[in-house]
């Protein structure tokens, strides 16, 4: 949590930093970082629904689809401005959401992530069915959008707009976790039964947990086929639904900061690989098996040391720089 | 030295890899022979190959890496999606891409400019198999996986089997990793299905073949390129004879050309197959464009390059691959698509076909 | 048997909970350890049984000696091995077990199939209610099933020393006193130890032969229960003699 | 008529390969509460080393058969020994996303070592079909059919009879009561992924014999999950019988839903909207238990 | 007699087979301290359960008049009704604070926007400012206020029940079902929890009906008492009454009282 000073200067440096540094950056480092924004944007929602709520998705990559689609759809197909496009984008996505949701009523556990992964499969259906929608397998462009009367055509514009919806995407998340729903989401996750008769009406929180994910999944996924300026359906398969829970589970269940690491684990760690092995060849390919171990390797080693995620290592990072500044509050976290 | 630096972006870990690593190898190895034979003119071209596995994203920011900072006029590329996502950079940075994906959104000098490929597009391909029911006498079913390459050709088929008054009598799907074929089997002897066109890759021909085999039925498939491979032939064994394919490039060891003696000198014997030979084509087809290049006194760049493709007629790099054309209006590679026959355990042509442009 | 000095133990590596503290269980006797909430009971016999690790908690300093032999930070798998039984606070049994197989979890250290079947009879005979229940999933007991399934399952492995957390918890008092009854009948005729964490105190020196008052991590007062039983403080603060003088110990504060 | 049987009867047999992958699912989830996502990857594993033996040593495939059960105990062991005793006390997630990862360094090293085109097994179960009037099917999944059955009654009264199956079940109902209990739980982790990774190297040598081999076996780990929760996640009966129920539902599926709707490729979808429907009535499956909540 | 507040009337329930309450019946008057004794497994807390809406027992239960059976349980805190577990059923990984706001959210009408704008003049901070300062206060009646950062599964026993009491109390419940809210505490703890619940009963005027198995302390400070056991209502009256009952005697007390 953001909860003291520190963090909330930090975070502020820290994203005018982005701001101000992304506009120096090369293309491919620009894309990078892009990706990693809206991919933070994204988990987010997930962390929320799996990390508060406690409830897992497998299908949260079928959810950026359908924001994608649909965005693409309102602006290209039906001529919307881009910016109520794309929240209109993310309403849809929630209503979809809320809809694959109604199982949660009844089911726990890895029961519902079966569900979720029965959506994740009927979703991915539905988009190969709807050419209209899709483009089915080749896919269907989706333009850079112009926002009260500003071009995102270029990259490094594109990456401010793309940082400015994270970053109030992490603004709401916080406020959600700090005010009433965030308590009623993990009052749900604990102890669902007792919650209830706490007065939490669970049914209403659980769906209200899945709109929330899918609403962010939804802008997210928008803001992701305007980066790539091209949607696919294959860019929304289950094995991409596998990868965000991944991403949320490596960067620390229901934390913020956790979103934002693991999107940067998830996308730098095989870039960086690749830039080792290109280091001292120029063939990524035979090393091609090597790395995809190696990235597995990583993953297992990094949650056999810290099985909560990158946000507890971090915590602790910042927990020893606050003692060693002095400066520290000494509660207990 | 100077040294021509080119991009590639492979799939070796994900699914598909099947045919993503003979591919890459392909091209690798035929860039080792060429700069082994002189180069492009002296120059040695070097290939920076980035893994992708398939992954739309990962493509993008790796075709970035290569055209941003590696400045490279080409890129050897992968599969449909992928390759579609990475159209408007290719445009934006005039870089040359090659894929081995023959959807047709990729063959229309208008979307993509720069693309340029080294076969007949999925529906060209799909189009000469209706023909060849037609030619043969019979009738159609097909079968594919919905979703992917599979797919692709089949509203065209279905166009040109009306055209050519071939019936097509059932359509079913296959996934990737079937368990079995009987199903769909039994759906063909009850619609009588001589001719079975399958749009997926090479493990789901092969159960298909051995199903018909074990129902009794004595319809024949025509693979289309990733179906109807050597892997086909070696995982259906005996029940492999008899079935066709639109094959992508000339079997192994069937030509007399210095590419295919280089091939089987290359050392990726096992390897060896339509795959790995369409690599090697790509590649073939690249030089041969920087030669063009060379000759003409013009740098390598992608707009150079792009000049030099769409000046070819009738090229076949080292025969591997039917004739390829470029016009600045039709990236169309060829309207060439020959059918092979399994014969005593071998891909034998039994049909040349060209189609009008 | 059991001896414990100077045992310091700590949570999430840094509250400290328990403070230097030593006490023994000598052989075949019973031995009460008392103290307001948070004061650190359950906290010391989890670090004997070697079930602390699980919930965060380790110990910082002391020793731990079971007949003589140094058994600190020993894991529970190993102090089961050496007879020693938790019955912990919160009964931790198997809730989609039935009763039945939850009791033969609690033989689980035992080899002898006769002479389980037969403490199964036993047992299920000292509680009628869970022979009722005895296919029930031990989830859906009542609190006070639930209590006595616990202490049967403990019991079921025939330790020679039992770590008892509350076990007069959410019985009736008609249980209560079956239940004390039953211990200490098996404690006579079987020779076992017991470390008896008890809050209901007048029950606990009437059963235990010696006592140690637990207050904000450190041992306060110990002695015969008589002693105790004289103690002012203890009478102040725990018997409850001097009426409806609301008192409360100051719970210890985490660092 | 007759196509409608032959789809049933051709959707029992080849159900039971289901069976037979899910059930490894199963056991792991029974004793120790995780879902398994390195559940295909063993089974690839396993068929890759059968194949790597038969070809090295040249052994009869029985012989090369018993090795690679060999091979997945000591493979289950290391997994167990180097990644999951340490990830005890970590919350369940974390330890679902380590097999995760597991499954990816796995793939990596078939990846590495067998390349990724298919290669032929050979032929273990004559090529002979049976013919059973409507359909004719090959031996291998009447050989998977027998094979799952024997596993359920074998697992089955394990778990239920003998005091290891008694164990697990505690062991996977709370794991800090076992403990307490004295119950070593790396021993009997240990045991369920030995188990568990045996049969999946029967389900690998299995599915291998379909279309030879391919990295893409792996898919068969994630194609069981809809059996495995229709049975109920841990119920040994419950996975083999929703198999085959699953083997019937894609056959039925793909036989007949596309002429009816129009659509395609619902086929396979078919069992997820199924699986939904069935989950809203029994929210644990056909046969899993109830989850009991303590208040 | 004042108003009835609570009626119970022919509660019956059994759970395949086993038939844990049979055609209970009682009422609870407006400001009365009611308590529940009886054998373990009697079926006090299935009881408490129905009221408070986990289960739907055949009968009717009517709060102030309203039929509870069949209502979401949901609803109880809103109708004024809260309760306390016998088992502990606090929110384990939150902390104190946050487990013991959650018994007062359901007054609290921010929706998802209000919270996402927490601190513009739209957003919730205000009301959840004052939320927060009268769980503190609460928090601080019960003494577990220095423990409002730990998460509560990691609190000593006696420290959990007094957090649920607190959780219970910030809903300003008019009936407030407590059980077993001792057990696990010293006598003299025991007699903190038991002033303070009479307290609440006579200074607030809420009703609480006990489960509790120290007869010390029903006796001192229960007006009436209800007894039950194998699902059965075995007796119900004026405490002294109630354990000169020789059937309470035999089923719960033993003979020796
Ligand atoms: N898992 C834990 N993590 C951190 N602190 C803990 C943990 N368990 C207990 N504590 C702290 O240790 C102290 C002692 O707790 P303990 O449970 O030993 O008390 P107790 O004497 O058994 O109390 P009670 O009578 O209420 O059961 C308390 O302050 C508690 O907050
Ligand atoms: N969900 C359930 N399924 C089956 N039996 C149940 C269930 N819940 C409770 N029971 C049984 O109903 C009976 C009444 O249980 P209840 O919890 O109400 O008892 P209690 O009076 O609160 O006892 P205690 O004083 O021990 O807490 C018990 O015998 C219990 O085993
Ligand atoms: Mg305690
Ligand atoms: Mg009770």
């Amino acid at each position: 949590m953001l909860a003291d000073r520190f963090d909330r200067i930090g975070a502020v440096a820290l994203i005018a930093c982005l701001a101000v540094v992304s506009q120096f950056m090369g293309d491919y480092h620009l894309a990078l970082l892009t990706q990693i924004t809206v991919f933070a944007l994204s988990a987010m929602g997930l962390n929320m629904l799996l990390g508060n709520t406690g409830m897992i998705s497998i299908a949260h990559a079928a959810f950026m689809g359908v924001g994608a689609f649909s965005s693409a759809y309102l602006i290209q197909n039906l001529g919307l401005p881009a910016l109520p496009a794309i929240l209109l984008a993310g309403l849809i996505t929630s209503v979809v959401g809320m809809v694959f949701g109604l199982p949660s009523l009844r089911l726990k556990g890895v029961y519902l992530a079966m569900a979720s992964f029965a959506a994740q499969i009927i979703l991915y259906w539905a988009f190969e069915q709807s050419r209209w929608l899709t483009g089915g397998q080749d896919g269907r462009f989706a333009q850079r959008p112009v926002m009260l009367g500003i071009s995102f055509m270029d990259s490094h514009r594109f990456y401010l707009l793309a940082l400015a919806f994270a970053v109030l995407g992490a603004v709401a998340n916080l406020n959600i976790e700090r005010s009433r729903l965030g308590r009623a989401f993990n009052a749900v996750r604990d102890r669902s039964q007792a919650a209830e008769m706490m007065g939490v009406n669970v049914f209403r929180t659980k769906i209200a947990s899945f709109g929330l994910a899918t609403f962010y999944a939804g802008v997210a996924g928008a803001l992701f086929g305007q980066y790539l300026e091209f949607v696919a359906i294959q860019a929304f398969s289950l094995s991409v639904s596998i990868q965000f829970l991944a991403l949320v589970i490596i960067g620390g269940l229901g934390s913020l900061a956790g979103s934002v690491l693991g999107a940067a684990f998830i996308v730098l760690v095989p870039e960086i690989l690749d830039t080792i092995i290109l280091m001292f060849s120029h063939n990524t390919g035979e090393m091609a098996p090597i790395r995809l171990g190696v990235f597995g390797l990583i993953v297992v080693v990094f949650l056999l040391f810290e099985p909560q995620g990158l946000a507890r290592a971090w915590n602790r990072t910042r927990q020893w720089a606050l003692n060693h500044t002095g400066k520290g509050s000494q509660t207990r976290s | 030295q100077a040294e021509i630096v080119l991009g590639g972006i492979s799939n070796r870990t994900a699914p598909t890899s099947d045919s993503g690593i003979p591919h890459m190898d392909g091209v690798l190895a035929a860039w080792k022979w060429i700069n082994a034979n002189g180069g492009i003119d002296g120059e040695k071209v070097k290939v920076v190959e980035i893994e992708c596995g398939y992954d739309v994203p990962k493509t993008v920011a790796a075709f970035k890496r290569l055209a941003g900072q590696y400045k490279v006029p080409l890129v050897h590329g992968f599969g449909t999606p992928d390759s579609i996502a990475v159209i408007p950079f290719s445009t934006r940075t005039k870089t040359i891409y090659m894929p081995v994906s023959y959807a047709k959104e990729m063959v229309d000098p208008k979307k993509a400019p720069y693309y340029f490929m080294t076969n007949a597009d999925y529906s060209t391909a799909g189009r000469s198999a209706a023909q060849f029911v037609k030619h043969k006498g019979g009738n159609l079913a097909l079968i594919y996986n919905p979703g992917g390459f599979g797919e692709a050709p089949i509203a065209d088929i279905k166009d040109e089997a009306k055209k050519d008054g071939v019936a097509i009598v059932a359509e079913e799907n296959i996934g990737y990793v079937p368990t079995d074929a009987v199903q769909q089997v039994l759906k063909f002897k009850k619609a009588g299905a001589k001719y079975i066109w399958m749009g997926n890759t090479d493990s789901a021909m092969a159960v298909l073949a051995k199903d018909l085999k074990k129902q009794g039925d004595n319809a024949k498939i025509i693979g289309n390129m990733y179906a109807g491979t050597e892997a086909f032939i070696k995982n259906a064994g005996p029940d492999a004879e008899g079935h066709y394919t639109i094959y992508g490039s000339v079997p192994y060891g069937t030509i007399d050309t210095p590419a295919m003696k280089a091939i089987e000198a290359s050392g990726y014997a096992d390897k060896t197959n339509t795959h790995f030979i369409r690599g090697w084509a790509q590649a073939m087809l690249a030089a041969e464009a920087m030669r063009m290049l060379k000759k003409a006194g013009k740098p390598i760049n992608g707009p150079n390059l792009k000049w030099a493709f769409e000046q070819m007629k009738n090229y076949s790099p080292g025969g591997l691959v039917p004739p390829i054309t470029f016009t600045p209006t039709d990236h169309r590679a060829s309207m060439v698509v020959p059918v092979f026959q399994v014969q005593n355990g071998k891909w034998v042509k039994v049909w040349d076909n060209t189609l009008p442009r | 048997m059991l001896q414990v000095q100077d045992l310091r133990v700590i949570y999430n590596r840094v509250v400290r909970v328990l403070d230097g503290i030593s006490f023994e269980v000598p052989a075949g006797r019973m031995v009460a350890l008392l103290g307001a909430n948070g004061a650190g009971k359950s906290t010391t016999l989890k670090a004997v049984s070697g079930m602390l690790r699980s919930d965060g908690g380790a110990v910082a300093s002391g020793r731990v000696l079971l007949e003589g032999r140094t058994v600190t930070g020993y894991s529970a798998v190993r102090m089961v091995r050496l007879g020693v039984m938790h019955v912990m606070e919160g009964r931790f049994l198997f809730p989609d077990l039935t009763v039945k197989e939850n009791l033969e979890m609690g033989a689980y250290s035992q080899k002898d199939r006769r002479r389980i079947a037969k403490d199964l009879a036993q047992w299920l005979e000292f509680f009628p209610r869970l022979a009722e229940r005895r296919s029930t999933p031990a989830g859906y007991l009542s609190g006070g099933e639930q209590q006595m399934l616990a202490i049967a399952r403990a019991l079921m492995s025939h330790p020679r020393m039992v770590l008892l957390d509350e076990p007069s918890m959410g019985l009736s008092p008609l249980l209560v006193r079956e239940v004390f009854r039953i211990i200490r009948q098996i404690q006579q005729s079987q020779g076992l130890a017991f470390l008896l964490v008890e809050q209901n105190v007048k029950l606990a020196l009437e059963i235990a032969s010696y006592g140690y008052v637990l207050e904000q991590g450190c041992i306060r007062i110990e002695g015969t229960s008589d002693e105790l039983k004289q103690n002012k403080h203890l009478q102040d603060f725990y018997l409850g003699i001097n009426g409806n003088e609301t008192v409360r110990c100051k719970q210890a504060a985490p660092q | 008529m007759d196509y409608f049987l032959g789809l049933i009867i051709n959707g029992i047999v080849v159900g039971s390969i289901y069976s037979m992958v899910a059930l490894g699912l199963v056991l792991i989830y029974k004793a120790t509460e995780v879902v398994n996502f390195a559940q295909g990857e063993l089974l690839m594993i396993g068929a890759y080393i059968c194949l790597e033996i038969i070809q090295v040593t040249g052994m009869p495939f029985l012989v090369s058969f018993l090795m690679t059960m060999g091979f997945m105990v000591i493979l289950a062991l290391a997994i167990e020994r180097l990644v999951l005793r340490r990830m005890m006390g970590a919350p369940a997630l974390a330890v679902i996303m380590v097999t995760i990862g597991i499954g990816i360094v796995l793939r990596a090293v078939v990846l590495g070592v067998w390349g990724a085109t298919s290669i032929p097994f050979p032929e273990v179960f004559p090529r002979q079909g049976i013919d059973l009037g409507v359909v004719t099917v090959s031996q291998l999944y009447l050989w998977s059919f027998i094979l799952s059955l024997a596993f359920m009654a074998m697992f089955g009264a394990f778990f239920k009879f003998t005091r290891v199956g008694l164990v697990m079940r505690a062991t996977a109902s709370s794991r800090k009561a076992a403990e307490s209990m004295g119950v070593p739980l790396t021993k009997i982790f240990a045991i369920a992924w030995i188990i568990s990774a045996v049969v999946s190297g029967v389900g690998g040598v299995l599915t291998g014999n379909i279309a030879g081999l391919s990295p893409e076996l792996s898919f068969y780990g994630v194609k069981v999950f809809p059996a495995v929760i229709l049975g109920g996640l841990d119920s040994i009966v419950g996975a083999t019988i929703s198999g085959v129920i699953i083997g019937v539902l894609e056959n039925l599926g793909g036989g007949y839903l596309k002429d009816l709707t129009g659509l395609h490729g619902l086929g396979p979808v078919a069992p997820f909207f199924i699986l939904v429907a069935i989950l809203w009535v029994r929210p644990t499956g056909l046969f899993g238990r109830k989850n009991i909540e303590k208040l | 007699m004042a108003a009835m507040l609570l009626e119970v009337q022919q509660v019956g329930l059994n759970f395949g087979g086993v038939q844990a309450l049979t055609d209970v019946s009682f009422s609870v008057s407006q400001g009365e301290l009611f308590s529940i004794i009886g054998p373990n497994g009697a079926g006090k807390t299935t009881l408490f359960d129905c009221i408070s809406g986990r289960y739907t027992p055949k009968g009717s239960i009517k709060f102030n008049g309203v039929e509870l059976v069949g209502q979401k349980s949901h609803l109880r805190p809103k109708l004024g009704i809260m309760r306390t577990f016998q088992n502990i059923a606090l929110f384990p990984n939150e902390t104190v604070e946050d487990n013991v706001l959650v018994g007062s959210d359901y007054r609290l009408r921010s929706g998802l926007l209000r919270s996402c704008l927490y601190w513009s003049p739209l957003g919730c901070s205000r009301q959840e400012g004052s939320h927060r300062a009268q769980a503190r206060e609460i928090m601080a009646e019960l003494g577990v206020e220095q423990f409002a950062n730990v998460p509560a599964s990691e609190l000593a026993y006696g420290t959990q029940k007094r957090v649920e009491l607190a959780r219970a109390l910030v809903a300003q419940p008019a009936l407030l079902l407590l059980d077993e809210p001792m057990a696990g505490m010293t006598s003299g703890e025991k007699m903190e929890i038991a002033a303070l619940v009479q307290k609440l009963n006579q200074e607030r005027g809420i009703t609480v009906v006990m489960i509790e198995h120290d007869m010390g302390v029903v006796m001192e400070i229960s007006h009436r008492v209800l007894v039950l056991d194998f699902g059965q209502r075995i007796a119900l009256g004026p405490p002294l009454e109630v354990i000169e009952d020789p059937q309470v005697r035999r089923a719960y007390l033993g003979e020796a009282v």
